[in-house]
C-alpha cells in the first residue's frame, strides 16, 4: 500500500498558507485511502499557482496549457484505462478560458475525476478578478468592481447532468478527502469544487469566511443527493456557499462503458501492426 | 492513338452529380483505366454549381486534366461554366427533359439534348436521370452497358434486385437513346496492356487516414472541417476493429490536447483539420514541441484567409506550419506529392514524431484530400513501425526513486527516452513551462539553455528519406520547383516542356522542414532559373527557399489562388514566359 | 416605419425547406413589428448554415468566426449601444466551439439578443453530430450513434442565470416573432434557441417530430417565467421539448448600465484627440 | 569623472524588494537624474529570488546596464546570485539581522552587514527594513535623507503623516548606521546640467498604453497575463475617464474577436497580450484580414516556446507575428525601440489599421514592457488621428440601396471606404469569406482574385515612415542589427566600439512588415559583415532578413535566450569575435 512517503517531492511553491495544500493534501490522502499507486496515477494541470499540483502532487504529471487540463486529461484516460486521472487547475483555468471544455467534459463522461480550486481570483497572474469573483469585487483589473455575475459551477454542471458534483473546502481535508475517494471511484466525470482560499490576493473570500458561512450539505440528513433539481434549488438558495456530496447519479454510463469498440485493455498496450489479411481487406476496399 | 479522355458532369448541388461521377470512375477505374477525378462544389448545401472531372488514361496519371471530351450537363450554368475546356469536337449532352441549351459562344463543340429525365421516368422514376446519362455516355466512349454491371450491383445492391435492375435499364434506355439518335464517338483508350500490381483507387483523405491506422495512430481526436472530415469518416469505419477511438472534439484546441494526451500517455494519436482549426492549434503546438511530446496534425489546406473558400483548394498554410506558434520548438513538415505518400508519410510521421519527440505537421490540401487517384500500388510493405526512445521497464527499476530524468539533456542527440504513465518509477511531469530533468519549472539560466540546446539538437541530425527529389535531366539549367500535390501536374508538365525541346528538371519537396538545404542545393546546381509553382498568392515555398538557401535571382513564381487546382495548361504557359526558349530557338 | 421590403436581399441559399427559413422570416418580423430600421441592425453570425444570417438578414452584418459571434456581437454593442445587435448561429457554432462564450455572455449580460438554430446537427459540413444531436443519433460521425449527452442549452442558460430565456421553433412563426421581440426589448442578454430543422440532415427532429412533440409553455396559464428553478424543473420533465418564454428576470442589471464610466451616447460618437489639460494630467503621473 | 553607477536590490519574492528598488528609482528620477530599472522576478508568488536593478546616470541611456556598485541583499541567494555582476570594489549590505553573509568567490567586493531588521524594528517594525536599506545606499551614494521626503511622501502619504514619519526615521537610521560603521562610497554623478524638457519616468507597458489612449483607442478587451496585464491596469485607470471601455474576456480568442468587433462599429478597439494568447488569436488575425476590419494587437513577448518562461524576456514570436494564420492577409508589424516608441507607434497603430483597414502588430517584449526609463519626453505632438476612409452620410445618401460596395475592388490602392453600422444607406456584411462587393459570399473565379489582388494592393505602395534607421557613420562596413527593444543597448556597444577604433553602423528596424526592404538595402550598402543581434535562439530577424533581402554570406548571429535580456558585455564580445578588427589593429 502507498503511503504518503511514496507521493514525497520537493516543497510546494505556494505562498504558506496558500489553500491549494490542503486540496494537495486530501487527494494524495484519498488516493493513499483508496491504494492507488503514484505510478498508476496521472494528474493532468492548466496553468496558474493550482496548475502547479501537476508538479506537486508526486505522480505522473502533464502540466499542460491554460484551460487545456480536460481535454488532455480526457485522452490520457482513454489511451489508458487503468490509470487514475486527474484533471486539476483553477477558477480561471477552469470557468475562464477553460469553459468549453468543462460543459463538453461532463456530456462527454469520460471516468476522470475534475477538481477546481476555486480562489475566486486570478493568483499565479497576482490578483485580477476571476469568473467566480464575487460580484463586486475589487480586484487589480476590477478597480470599481467587477459588473459581471460570478459562475455559477455547480449549477451549470447540475443543468448539464453532471453523473458526479460535490464542492469541498480546504480548510476542511478530512471532508475534501471523502469526496475526492468519491469522485474517484464514481465511474464517469466527476467535478470536485474547491473552495481553497488564495491567502495572498483574495481578502474576502477567506478561510474564516468559509468557516462562518458554509452550510455543509453532508451534515444535513434530509438533503439527498440524488435529486438534480433539488440539488440545483439548495445550491441557489445557499448562493454556492455550500460544501458536501452535491449530487450524484451512480447509473450513467461512462464514455468507456458506450463507445463502440472500445477495448477493455489498456489502449497503450495495443498491437499497433497490422496483419497481412488486415492490408488485404482494407485494400481491396480501394479496388 | 487515343491515350486519355476527359469527362464531367455538372449540375447543381443536391443533383446527385456526385453519384453520377463516382459511378462512372470506378466503373472505368475496375475496367483497368487510370482515373482521376476531382470534384468542384459550393460552401452550401443545395443549389450552386458543382462538377465532377474525371480524367481516364491508360497509364498512371497525377491530376484530372485540362481537357473534357464529354459533359454531361444538368443546367445551362454548367455549360457555361465549363465551355472553355471543351476540346475542339467536344460532345456536350444536355438533359432536353429540363431546359434548352444555348452555346455561350460559337464553337465547334457539340451540344446533343437528351431526355435524360425523362428516359428515367420511363426507366422506373426521375431520380435516374444520372443512371441514363451514364449510358449515354458509356455509348459516347463506346463500352457495353454490361461493363457497368458490377458498378452499379455494388451501388444498388443492398436496396434489392429491383433496384439495381431498374437503374441498369436507365442506363441502357440512355445508351440506347444515343447511338439511335447521334453519331459522335470518342472510343475510350485501349485498357493499359500490363496489369497493375495491385489497381486502387483511392483518395488523399483515405490514404492519410489508413496511413495514420499502418502507422500504429489508434486515437483521433478532431473537429468537422471541410476538406479534412473524410480522414475522420474513414477512420471511424476502421479504428473500433483495432481497439481504436474516434473523439469528436468540442473544437479544435481540444482535439489537439486530446492528441497530446493520449499521445503522452504512450497512444498514437492525431488530430486532422484544415486552415481554421490549424490555427486554433497553434499554442497547443508549442505544448508539444515544449513538453517533447509526439504530435501528428493532419492540416488539408482549403482556400484561406479566415473561412475563405471552403471548399477550394489552396498551399497558402505553410507560413503558419513552419513558423506557426510563439516561441521556439523543433518541428517536422512532410508535404506529401502523391497519394501514396499521402498514405506513407503519414505512417510515417508517427515514427517520426515518436523518434523525434515534437510535433509534426503532414501538409494535404483540398485537391489531394478530396480527388480520387487510380494508382498501381500503395507501399505497405514500406510500413514499419518505430516508436522511438522509451525506457524500458526494467532500465527503470535499475534506477532509484525521482532518478529517472525525463528531460535529460545531456543525451548527445538531445532525444531523452520517455516512459509511460503507469510504468514503475518512471514518474515525471511534462509540461509547457521551461524545467530541469524530472519536469519541474525552473527559471535559472544554464537549466533553461541546455535544455533549448536539447530540443534544438534533436532536429540537427535530422535523417530522414523525405525531402527534396529531382526529376528530368540532371544537368538542366531550367528548373520547375514546387511541394506537396503539385507533383503530379509538374512532371506532366516538365514532359510536355521536353517533348518540345525544352530541357528542364522538376525539383519537388517532399519534406519542408527540417528544410532539406543541402539537396535542395544539389538539386540547383546549374540551375539558372527556377520557376517556383505554388497554389498561393505570396509564393511561400519561394520565400522559404530564399529564406533557407538563397537563390533570390534565379527564381521566378507561378501563382495561382482562384480556388481551382492549376492546370497544366497554366504551368505551361508561365514556363514558356519565365524560361528563356528563345535560346533553343 | 420599415417594412419587409426594406430587409429584402437576394434569396437566402438555405436548402428549400430548412427551418433558418423560419427563422429568418420571424427575425425580420419582430424588428419591423419594434419599427426598427435596417441600418441600425447588426446581425452577427458565426459559420454554418445558420451563419448565413448575417447575409440574408439584410442589415448590417458581421459573419464572424466559427463559434465567435458571441465576442464580437457584444462588442458591436458596446461600440454602439444604439444599435440593435443579434448574434445568431448554430447548435454547433454556439454549444460546440463557441460554449465558453455562450456561458460568458450570459454572465457579462450586455443587451443583445442571441439567435440560436439549433437543427441538432452540423448543417454546412453536411451532417455530423452536434453537441445537441440526440444521444444515439447516427450520423456521418457517429456511425454507432452518439454516446454523448446532447447539451442542455435552456438548463445551462437558466443555471448560470441568464436574464432572458426562450425556446421557439421555426414552424410557428408566430410565437417566435413574438419571442424574438421580447427579447430585443429585454435589456441584457437575451438567448432564444429555436428548433429550427436540418431537412437535409436530420431525418429524426423534423417539422412532424416538433408539431406531434413539442409542448408550449406559453399556452399553459399556470406556468410562471419567473420562477427559474420552476423553469428548471419544466424544461427537464419535458426533455427540452418545449416552446415558449421560459424565464425572464427584468431586474438584472445589463453590463451597460453597471459599467463604471461607460457613457450614455454610442461610443462611436467620442471625441477620439486629447486635449493639452488631458496629456498635461497624464504626463504629470509620469514625472 | 562618475557618469553613473548600477544599484541593485534583492531577495524573496513577496518580500517587498520591488517597493524598495520603485522608491530609490522614483526618488532619484525625480532628483534628474535618467534612470534605467529592471526587474527580475519569477513565475511564482512567495520565494524564489527576484531583484530590482538601477542604473543612473547623468544622461539619458536606454538599458539597465551591466554593472552593479551597489547591492542590498535580503538573503545569500542575492549575493550569490548577483556576485559577477559587482564591479570591483564594489559594496554588498546585507541584512545582517537575517543571515550572515559569504562571499562565493574571493572578490575585491565588500561585504557589509546592517542590522536592517533590527534597525527597522526599532523605528517602527520590521517591514521597514527596505527603508533602512534605502537610507544606507542613500549615505553610500552620498545623498542627504532630505531628498527622499517627497518620494516617501507620495508613496506613504494616504496612510497618514505617522506613516510617512516612521518611514522616514527608518531612513534616517539606516543612513545613519552606514555613515557611523563604513567608510566606502559611490558619490552619484553631478546631476544633468541641462534640463530635460519633461522629464518622466515611464514603462514600456505603460507608454504602450498612453499610446492607445492617445490614439484614440477606446476599447481594450484583454485576457491577464504577464507580461502584458500592465497595460490593462493603466488602461482601466483611464479609459473610464474618456468614455471607453475595459472588457476582460473569458479567453483571448474571444478578446480578439471583441476587438473586431469594436472595430468593425467603428470604435478604435485593440487587445494586448503574450505569447500564448499570442497563439490563440491566429485565426481571428485571419478574420481581420480577410474582412479588411482594422485591429491593432500588442504582444508583449516573453520567453517561449509554450508557457515557456513566463517572467523573464524574449524576442522569439516574430516569425508567428509575421507568419502566423493560414492563408494569406495584409498586415503590419511595428517593433518600437524606445519607450518613446512604445507610445508613439501604439497611437499610430489605429491610423493604420485604419487607412489600411488591416490588422496592426505591434511587438513589445517583456523587458521593454516592464523596464521603467527615464525619458526626456513623449512624442506627444507628433500623435495624430487619421480615421482612414470613411465614406460620408452624404456619399452614401447618394447612392441606390445596396449600392455602396464596402469591398469595391476596382479602387486603384485597394483601399475602399467603410460605412458603420448605422450609417443610412451603408448596408454590407463584414466576413472572413471571400466576397463580393458588398460581403456575400462568392466562390467565383474572378471575384476572387480581384479581391486576393485588391487586398495585397493594399500595402504596395504601403508608406510610413516607421522601418528601418541607421546610427553611426554611414560608411562602415561592419554593421549591428536589430529590432524593437535592443536599439539601445546596441546603440551604447556602437558607442563603445567606436570609442575602440571598430567602426559600425547601427541598423535597426522599427517595422518589420510590411518588410522595409529598400531601405534596409540602402543601409547595408558597403557593409560587410553584419551582426544580427536579437533575443531568440534560431536568429528569426536574421532569417526574415535573408528571405526578403538576401544577405546570407554577409550576416552573423548573436543570440540570446536564456530569459535575461542581453548585456552590453555580451554584445561587444560577440562583436569582437566576429567583426574583423584585425585589420584596424
Ligand atoms: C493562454 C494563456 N493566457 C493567459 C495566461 C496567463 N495566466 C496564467 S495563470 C492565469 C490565471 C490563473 O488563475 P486561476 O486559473 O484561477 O489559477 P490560480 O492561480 O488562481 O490558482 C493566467 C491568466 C496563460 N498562461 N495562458
Ligand atoms: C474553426 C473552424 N472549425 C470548423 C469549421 C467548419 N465548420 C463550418 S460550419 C460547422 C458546423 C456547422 O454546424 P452548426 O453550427 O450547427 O450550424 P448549421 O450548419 O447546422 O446551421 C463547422 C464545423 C470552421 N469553419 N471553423
Ligand atoms: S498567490 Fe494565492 S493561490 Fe497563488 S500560491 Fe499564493 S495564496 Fe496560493
Ligand atoms: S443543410 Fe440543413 S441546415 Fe443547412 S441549409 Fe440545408 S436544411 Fe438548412
Ligand atoms: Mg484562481
Ligand atoms: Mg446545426
Amino acid at each position: 500500500m502507498p503511503t504518503l512517503q511514496d507521493f514525497q517531492t520537493e516543497r510546494a511553491t505556494w505562498c504558506p498558507g496558500c489553500g491549494d495544500f490542503g486540496v494537495l493534501n486530501a487527494m494524495q490522502k484519498a488516493v493513499i485511502n483508496l491504494g492507488i499507486e503514484p505510478d498508476d496515477i496521472v494528474v493532468v494541470s492548466g496553468i496558474g499557482c493550482s496548475g502547479k499540483m501537476a508538479q506537486h502532487f508526486g505522480a505522473y504529471g502533464l502540466h499542460s496549457l491554460h484551460g487545456r487540463s480536460l481535454p488532455t486529461a480526457q485522452a490520457v484516460k482513454l489511451a489508458n484505462r487503468k490509470l487514475t486521472v486527474f484533471a486539476a487547475g483553477g477558477d480561471g483555468d477552469g470557468f475562464g478560458i477553460g469553459m468549453g471544455h468543462f460543459i463538453h467534459a461532463i456530456r462527454r463522461n469520460i471516468d476522470i475525476t475534475y477538481i477546481v480550486m476555486d480562489n475566486h481570483i486570478y493568483g499565479l497572474t497576482t490578483g485580477q478578478a476571476s469568473p467566480t469573483s464575487d460580484e463586486g469585487a475589487k480586484t487589480k483589473t476590477s478597480p470599481y468592481g467587477t459588473v459581471e455575475a460570478p459562475i455559477a459551477p455547480l449549477q451549470l454542471a447540475l443543468a448539464q447532468n453532471c453523473g458526479f458534483v460535490a464542492q469541498g473546502f480546504s480548510g476542511n481535508i478530512k471532508q475534501l478527502t471523502t469526496l475526492i475517494e468519491k469522485a474517484v471511484l464514481h465511474k464517469g466525470f466527476s467535478f470536485v469544487n474547491v473552495f481553497s482560499p488564495c491567502v495572498t490576493f483574495n481578502k474576502v473570500n477567506t478561510y474564516e469566511f468559509y468557516k462562518s458561512h458554509l452550510v455543509n450539505l453532508d451534515e444535513d440528513p434530509s438533503y439527498d443527493p440524488h435529486d438534480r433539481v433539488q440539488a440545483l434549488r439548495r445550491v441557489a438558495e445557499a448562493g454556492n456557499v455550500v460544501v458536501g456530496l452535491i449530487y450524484e447519479d451512480p447509473h450513467r454510463q461512462s464514455f468507456e462503458e458506450s463507445l463502440h469498440g472500445y477495448p477493455e485493455t489498456p489502449m497503450v498496450h495495443n498491437d499497433l501492426s497490422l496483419g497481412e489479411a488486415d492490408y488485404e481487406t482494407i485494400l481491396a476496399s480501394f479496388r | 492513338m487515343v491515350r486519355e479522355f476527359g469527362w464531367k458532369v455538372g449540375g447543381k448541388q443536391g443533383e446527385g452529380i456526385d453519384s453520377t461521377g463516382e459511378i462512372y470512375a470506378i466503373a472505368l477505374h475496375r475496367m483497368g483505366y487510370y482515373v482521376f477525378s476531382y470534384r468542384h462544389f459550393m460552401s452550401l448545401i443545395k443549389g450552386g454549381h458543382t462538377n465532377y472531372k474525371i480524367r481516364v488514361a491508360d497509364r498512371l496519371i497525377r491530376h484530372h486534366g485540362d481537357d473534357v471530351h464529354v459533359l454531361i450537363a444538368f443546367d445551362q450554368t454548367t455549360i457555361d461554366y465549363n465551355w472553355n475546356d471543351m476540346v475542339d469536337g467536344g460532345v456536350v449532352i444536355f438533359d432536353a427533359s429540363a431546359f434548352t441549351a444555348t452555346k455561350p459562344s460559337e464553337r465547334n463543340v457539340h451540344l446533343f439534348g437528351v431526355p435524360l429525365t425523362d428516359i428515367a421516368k420511363e426507366a422506373g422514376g426521375p431520380i435516374m436521370k444520372n443512371m441514363v446519362a451514364i449510358g449515354v455516355t458509356a455509348a459516347i466512349n463506346q463500352f457495353s452497358p454490361d461493363d457497368f454491371i458490377p458498378v452499379v450491383r455494388d451501388k444498388f445492391g443492398r436496396k434489392g434486385q429491383a433496384v439495381v435492375d431498374s437503374n441498369m435499364e436507365a442506363l441502357r434506355r440512355g445508351y440506347a437513346y444515343f447511338l439511335e439518335h447521334y453519331n459522335v464517338f470518342f472510343p475510350a483508350p485501349a485498357k493499359p496492356t500490363a496489369p497493375a500490381p495491385d489497381h486502387l483507387y483511392i483518395s488523399g483523405n483515405q490514404a492519410v487516414a489508413f496511413g495514420a491506422l499502418a502507422g500504429g495512430c489508434r486515437l483521433l481526436a478532431a473537429y468537422p472541417i471541410t476538406p479534412a472530415t473524410e480522414i475522420m469518416y474513414w477512420v471511424l469505419q476502421y479504428f473500433p476493429k483495432y481497439g481504436g477511438v474516434v473523439i469528436q472534439a468540442e473544437d479544435e484546441i481540444a482535439a489537439v490536447n486530446m492528441a497530446i494526451g493520449a499521445n503522452y500517455a504512450g497512444v498514437r494519436a492525431m488530430t486532422s483539420t484544415s486552415g481554421p482549426g490549424f490555427s486554433l492549434m497553434m499554442e497547443a503546438l508549442g505544448l508539444a514541441g515544449m513538453s517533447e511530446t509526439p504530435l501528428v496534425i493532419v492540416d488539408v489546406q482549403r482556400s484561406g484567409p479566415s473561412t475563405g473558400l471552403p471548399t477550394k483548394t489552396e498551399q497558402s498554410d505553410l507560413n503558419e506550419a513552419v513558423f506557426g506558434t510563439h516561441g521556439e520548438i523543433p518541428r517536422i513538415v512532410l508535404t506529401p506529392r502523391t497519394v501514396e505518400e499521402c498514405f506513407l508519410y503519414t505512417a510515417e510521421a508517427f515514427n517520426l514524431a515518436e523518434r523525434y519527440q515534437c510535433p509534426v505537421i503532414v501538409l494535404s490540401d483540398l485537391f489531394m484530400g478530396m480527388s480520387f487517384h487510380s494508382v498501381d500500388q500503395l507501399p505497405v510493405s514500406n510500413v514499419s513501425i518505430d516508436r522511438g526512445k522509451l525506457i524500458s521497464d526494467e532500465d527503470l527499476a535499475r534506477l532509484g526513486r525521482w532518478e529517472y530524468q525525463r528531460y535529460d539533456h545531456t543525451v548527445p542527440d538531445g532525444i531523452s527516452p520517455r516512459a509511460l504513465p503507469g510504468q514503475r518509477n518512471g514518474r515525471h511531469v511534462a509540461l509547457g513551462n521551461e524545467h530541469n530533468g524530472v519536469g519541474i519549472e525552473v527559471e535559472d539560466l544554464e537549466t533553461r539553455v541546455n535544455q533549448m540546446a536539447k530540443r534544438a539538437r534533436k532536429l540537427l541530425h535530422f535523417n530522414h528519406w523525405s525531402g527534396v527529389t529531382v526529376d528530368g535531366p540532371d544537368r538542366a539549367s531550367l528548373a520547375l520547383i514546387g511541394f506537396g500535390s503539385t507533383w503530379g501536374v509538374l512532371e506532366e508538365a516538365r514532359e510536355v516542356l521536353a517533348n518540345e525541346g525544352i530541357e528542364v528538371k522538376h525539383i519537388h519537396f517532399s519534406r519542408v522542414l527540417p528544410f532539406p538545404a543541402e539537396a535542395f542545393r544539389a538539386a540547383m546546381d546549374g540551375v539558372e532559373k527556377g520557376l517556383v509553382v505554388e497554389l498561393n498568392s505570396t509564393g511561400q515555398l519561394r520565400h522559404l527557399i530564399q529564406q533557407f538557401a538563397g537563390y533570390h535571382e534565379r527564381m521566378d513564381s507561378c501563382l495561382k489562388f482562384n480556388g481551382d487546382p492549376i492546370s497544366l495548361r497554366e504551368i505551361l504557359t508561365r514556363a514558356r514566359e519565365v524560361f528563356p526558349t528563345g535560346v533553343l530557338n
